[in-house]
């Protein structure tokens, strides 16, 4: 069904994960009028059990105010490819293609 | 000799008795003397279909006869890759001049196409009309101004012992209009009367009417029956009114451009397939030694089908157009008249040819500034790249082929070094799509130097292919006495602003006030209005990257980008963002266009 | 049966046949160029027996796959020897393998039509676009043409043609047809608002895919077409599989709705690419017109008709459309009276009448043949005595009325 | 001086950035104890300019709250790669080495 449930991708344990969602091209909030709709899928999940010791010094530095005002990232739960592009026809029968805008594949990064 | 259809076909059923007639092919007669002799020929002629023994052809009449009675396993013995319970069987016939009857099998051959049908034939109950006419639409065609002569059989021999007591006769219903057609009571065959023109009619709709006459009642039926009048190359071409054109050639003056044209009629039709087509061929051919005139001049010919101009029959109109195959000289200066003889090379008549004359003068463009002097105020905010005005030599605007450059120099070489280096402020370029040129500033250090106050140029216009020149005077003048380093515009693109308040404040390349403005857009969904940060709204964006933009991709991206664009847009035509949703701005590797309540995004660090 | 590739194969690896299929080649060469390489009668002789040999070679009957690797490489085998080996005097073959499949075999496996006709009023073709985005292979293949089709390559080329065609080519190579054909042969209601037939007509991006500068003439298209060994497939294809034939109870002389649709959309990605007309009854054509025909003007509007008024491709669609296929469909002919008189006006209405619905005695006869067609095909027992009204006129309608000469 | 201004690495401009701290050992809050001071470099900045459409459309998808609880990340300023090993000798005489604790190259991912 449309818009409710996002579904694991199978084969998926906890962390880093790819999610799938059934939406309408609307939903993007491009500005693009269509009817058409689309499997969107992203990247989520905690990403501790891929961290560096990068990450664990940053965390306390950040911790302890050693970085002023700056807030540098920890790892991300990120797509590291993007699915294949997406077609579709507008209301003014004019084509549109969006690229990169559905995960495939996701990693801590 | 030749095929008055294109294709025979007919419904044979199980149990067609043997001897019994099929159809009748007819061959029409293109010379008195000649007389058709039919045969039946295969395309594998070693080793024709199984079903060839099943019919034998008479070689004077044209008539197909079946050799065998259809039986049920006939049917069955006719492999084929599809079910359904009907079989399409092709046959060729070919027909040659009695006098070359031994190779009749290589002359012209016309497709015969029987449909078997797994099943008896219909029973005498049925339709009338099945015992008169065959199924689907009927036409035959004849070649106009030919010899009269039978053109169908219009019994269907297949259903003739269906109904053995009744008697069918055929006759052609008296039309309006005299129709050199009747039929042979004798024989029920369709005969052409009388030689006919297609350039007066090229199509008959003759009603075929059907008299069939049983124990107790006489039925009437018809059908129409198309003619379709076969054209040959019987009519010269002619023109209509003027065979001249007279032609000026004096701002359009560039290799392909096209003046005027001349049309010449033929109520003949011309195929445009095959290429190289043999009827109604139209060669032409110039008529002059003048090598400059052979060198500069060609003559381009195109065709068209046309009805209603001839009487609602098909007939061609030829149209010749001048050309030019190079460059003309700008100061070339020259009456001439050029002949062009049009042949239609398959009329067989002797005036077949036609003369068009192209009465062409060339007038000289003399390459002028007629009294007139460039005064721009620039303003010492002006950024780099800010286009400050156009200039262009008398009718710039309208040249073709005359390629002209500008050039600044400076007016008086006297003035101090100091004041000498304040020039380099202002340069010009040529514009991309005509002859005009572009000042715009080339330098932004002078702004902030009291002693450069105002510039003298001159501005030279040289025309390329004979080096002809022309100058006149280019004034700029400063607005303000000076302004401080600090106002220095740095050279940024206003593009990456995504709100007004930090476009307007913003100093970008490409603005003549020093500031960029905003252009806020305010159609919903993905729109061409789209809000964007620009140098100038004259020039950018106007989805067309002109000289100006084109020399640095950060002065209008929004018409010169080739980027990826990201969110809701259109392309442009090559370049650019012709349509966004939203904001469209632009960093150096990427354009976003998204709505603008989205500006602030929910965290920055959403890690 | 082998495909001509691995005929061609297997021929050349056995001496006898290698030779035999070398001189045919030459022959046909020669022929071509009619500057026979063999002349004078003794080639004849080579050439003939060259011919009777390769009758028992895998080359004889040998097809080709629609999509199959080498596919050009197998058509040029095919057509390099067609003319002069297989040449059988039925219908122009097609060079491609029958496929036999039926409609309801797509049907049972699309999502989107559960088995019963799609809804009158919905907009099919939307649905079906809707779920081909749903479908990673069909969203990847569809947006795989619909960049090449809409990427602009220069002021004056709206797009790079040869790329697009190959696009929409893999396309319908590649997506299952339960897709595909669900955007080319969506069903769209009578009356409908365009919205549902612009969008099947835009499907294969009209303006790169189809439009061009100027309208060819049809017989110099079908030249042109029959000038490359695919798109002389696909038309032949389309020929043997589309083939009308009224008579028959689905409208094509071979019965299958299938075959015929997958030839069609074999066309698509061919210089002979056809698309929907702006009509109101289902009807496509090629980019052609029939002006400047000069004397093949019949020739030419045969030619077009087979595609603007196919009664066998409308049926295929319309089935697709409604989810049903041959042997289902059972059109109700009108009840008609006969009358003695038959005026030249009826007449012409009969005859457009004629032309999709069928006569009460002839659909007697597709009833029987498809029911033994039907039979052969499941090979289940259908025992239906097939009775020929007209053995017993009792049961046929006697014609009445009186007449005047 | 140590702990105190971060340098902009040489020729970036504004975005995600490389930055470098000098810093004590014990500062990385890694437990040690050892007077050895270390360059602490790490990634920080902006990542706008490096959005796909996916991002883009997770902004509005969470905007619209199409996501339900799910907070799916953006773009980060990251290290694609990491400076070499550093080893040093606590209080005791042991030597210790880390790796990758420090960044020394910076992209958005």
């Amino acid at each position: 069904s449309k818009g409710g449930r996002e579904e694991l991708v199978k084969g998926q344990g906890r962390g880093c994960l790819l999610k799938e969602i059934h939406l309408n091209v609307t939903d993007l909030g491009l500005g693009y009028r269509t009817k058409e709709e689309l499997i969107f899928r992203y990247c989520s999940g905690p990403c501790y059990d891929a961290e560096t010791n990068y990450d664990k010094i940053l965390n306390n530095l950040t911790h302890n105010k050693k970085l002023d005002k700056d807030s540098p990232s920890r790892t991300c739960c990120r797509p590291i490819a993007f699915d294949d592009d997406l077609s579709f026809l507008d209301d003014d029968l004019e084509y549109h293609t969006l690229k990169k805008h559905s995960a495939k594949k996701c990693a801590c990064v | 000799l030749y095929f008055p259809q294109s294709t025979y076909s007919e419904t044979i059923y199980v149990g067609q008795p043997a001897g019994a007639p099929v159809l009748q092919v007819h061959s029409m007669r293109e010379r008195p003397s000649e007389e058709p002799y039919f045969c039946l020929s295969w395309r594998n002629i070693q080793k024709p279909p199984l079903y060839a023994a099943w019919f034998h052809l008479d070689p004077l009449t044209g008539v197909l006869y079946m050799n065998k009675t259809l039986e049920w396993t006939d049917f069955d013995s006719l492999s084929s890759s599809t079910l359904g319970y009907t079989r399409k069987l092709t046959l060729k016939v070919a027909a040659a001049p009695v006098s070359q009857k031994a190779t009749c099998i290589h002359h012209s051959r016309v497709d015969v196409s029987l449909t078997f049908i797994n099943a008896t034939a219909p029973s005498c109950g049925q339709k009338m009309e099945k015992l008169c006419f065959p199924d689907g639409d009927i036409s035959s065609h004849i070649k106009e101004n030919r010899l009269p002569g039978a053109l169908r059989q219009l019994r269907r021999f297949t259903h003739a012992d269906i109904c053995p007591n009744y008697t069918i006769s055929y006759r052609v219903e008296a039309g309006t209009i005299e129709m050199p057609f009747a039929v042979n009571n004798a024989t029920s065959e369709l005969v052409v009367t009388a030689p006919v023109d297609r350039e007066e009619k090229e199509l008959y709709r003759l009603i075929i009417v059907c008299n069939v006459r049983t124990a107790d009642m006489l039925h009437r039926l018809d059908t129409p029956l198309l003619i379709n009048i076969y054209d040959e190359d019987d009519t010269a071409p002619y023109v209509n009114g003027t065979d001249s054109e007279d032609v000026l050639i004096e701002f359009s003056r560039s290799e392909g451009t096209v003046f005027g044209h001349v049309f010449v009629y033929d109520r003949d039709t011309t195929p445009s397939y095959p290429k190289d087509q043999t009827e109604n061929k139209f060669v032409g051919t110039l008529m002059t030694n003048d090598s400059w005139i052979k060198d500069t001049f060609t003559i381009l010919h195109g065709f068209r089908e046309e009805k209603a101009m001839f009487g609602n029959v098909r007939g061609t109109v030829h149209e010749y157009k001048l050309s030019l195959s190079r460059n003309v000289l700008v100061d070339e200066r020259r009456s001439v008249q050029l002949d062009y003889l049009v042949n239609d090379t398959t009329y067989p008549g002797t005036e077949g040819t036609v003369m068009l004359h192209f009465n062409i003068t060339i007038l000289p463009v003399p390459i002028q500034f007629s009294n007139i002097t460039y005064i721009f105020v620039l303003s010492r905010k002006s950024s780099i790249y800010s286009q400050i005005g156009k200039v262009c030599v008398d009718n710039c605007l309208k040249f073709k082929g005359i390629d002209i450059v500008y050039q600044l120099e400076i007016s008086d070489r006297n003035v101090s070094s100091d004041v000498l280096s304040c020039y380099t402020t202002v340069n010009v370029a040529r514009s991309l799509e005509e002859m005009s040129g572009v000042l715009y500033v080339n330098d932004t250090k002078p702004f902030y130097r009291p002693e450069c106050q105002e510039l003298q140029y001159v501005l030279v216009a040289q025309e390329q292919q004979k080096q002809l020149q022309t100058k006149t005077h280019l004034l700029i003048i400063f607005d303000e006495l000076s302004i401080k380093m600090a106002e220095r515009p740095r050279s940024l693109t206003c593009a990456e602003k995504r709100q007004r308040g930090e476009c307007e404040t913003f100093k970008g390349m490409g603005a003549p006030t020093g500031r960029c403005h905003w252009r806020q857009g305010t159609d919903k969904g993905i729109s061409e209005n789209y809000s964007t940060c620009s140098p100038d709204l004259r020039t950018c964006p106007d989805g067309y990257c002109d000289v100006i933009e084109s020399k640095n991709m950060s002065i209008c991206p929004q018409d010169c980008t080739r980027v990826p664009i990201i969110g809701g847009h259109e392309r442009g035509l090559m370049l650019g963002i012709k349509a966004g949703y939203g904001t469209c701005y632009c960093y150096s590797e990427k354009c976003f266009c998204e709505q603008d309540e989205m500006e602030e995004p929910i965290c920055d660090d959403m890690c | 049966r082998l495909d001509c590739v691995r005929a061609s194969e297997l021929c050349l690896k056995e001496p006898a046949c290698s030779t035999k299929y070398r001189t045919m080649r030459q022959c046909v060469a020669g022929k071509e160029s009619n500057s026979s390489v063999l002349a004078g009668l003794e080639s004849r002789d080579e050439c003939r027996s060259a011919l009777d040999a390769l009758k028992q070679s895998p080359l004889y009957n040998c097809r080709c796959k629609r999509g199959m690797k080498k596919e050009k490489n197998c058509l040029r085998i095919y057509w390099g020897i067609y003319q002069h080996l297989q040449g059988n005097d039925f219908l122009e073959d097609s060079p491609y393998e029958p496929v036999n499949s039926r409609l309801s075999d797509i049907f049972r496996l699309a999502p989107i039509y559960s088995g019963e006709p799609a809804l009158a009023k919905e907009n099919n073709c939307l649905n079906a676009a809707k779920a081909c985005n749903l479908n990673d292979t069909c969203k990847k293949y569809r947006s795989a043409y619909i960049s090449p089709c809409t990427s602009r390559v220069s002021t004056a080329e709206v797009c790079n043609k040869r790329k697009c065609h190959k696009a929409l080519r893999q396309f319908f190579d590649k997506v299952p047809p339960k897709h595909s054909y669900g955007m080319l042969y969506c069903s769209c209601p009578v009356g409908d608002t365009s919205a549902c037939s612009e969008r099947r007509r835009q499907t294969i991006v009209p303006a790169c895919s189809y439009e061009d500068k100027e309208k060819p003439n049809c017989l110099a298209l079908q030249a042109s077409c029959k000038s490359n060994y695919i798109c002389r497939s696909r038309l032949a294809d389309f020929f043997a599989n589309c083939q009308p034939e009224p008579r028959s109870l689905s409208g094509c002389l071979k019965e299958n709705y299938a075959d015929c649709l997958l030839s069609y959309s074999g066309l698509i990605g061919t210089v002979m690419t056809p698309n929907y007309l702006r009509s109101p009854k289902i009807s496509v054509s090629p980019f052609c017109d029939c002006s400047s025909s000069g004397n093949s003007k019949e020739e030419c509007d045969r030619f077009t008709e087979f595609f603007t008024d196919n009664v066998c491709l409308r049926n295929a669609i319309q089935a697709f459309g409604n989810g049903t296929d041959v042997s289902v469909w059972q059109p109700m002919p009108p009840v008609q009276t006969t009358t003695s008189i038959t005026t030249p006006s009826q007449r012409a209405r009969e005859r457009d009448r004629l032309s999709n619905v069928l006569e009460p005695e002839d659909s007697l006869y597709q009833f029987c043949g498809s029911l033994q067609a039907q039979k052969l095909k499941t090979n289940n027992t259908i025992d239906v005595l097939c009775v020929d009204p007209q053995i017993d006129p009792s049961s046929s309608n006697t014609i009445s009325g009186n007449s005047s000469e």
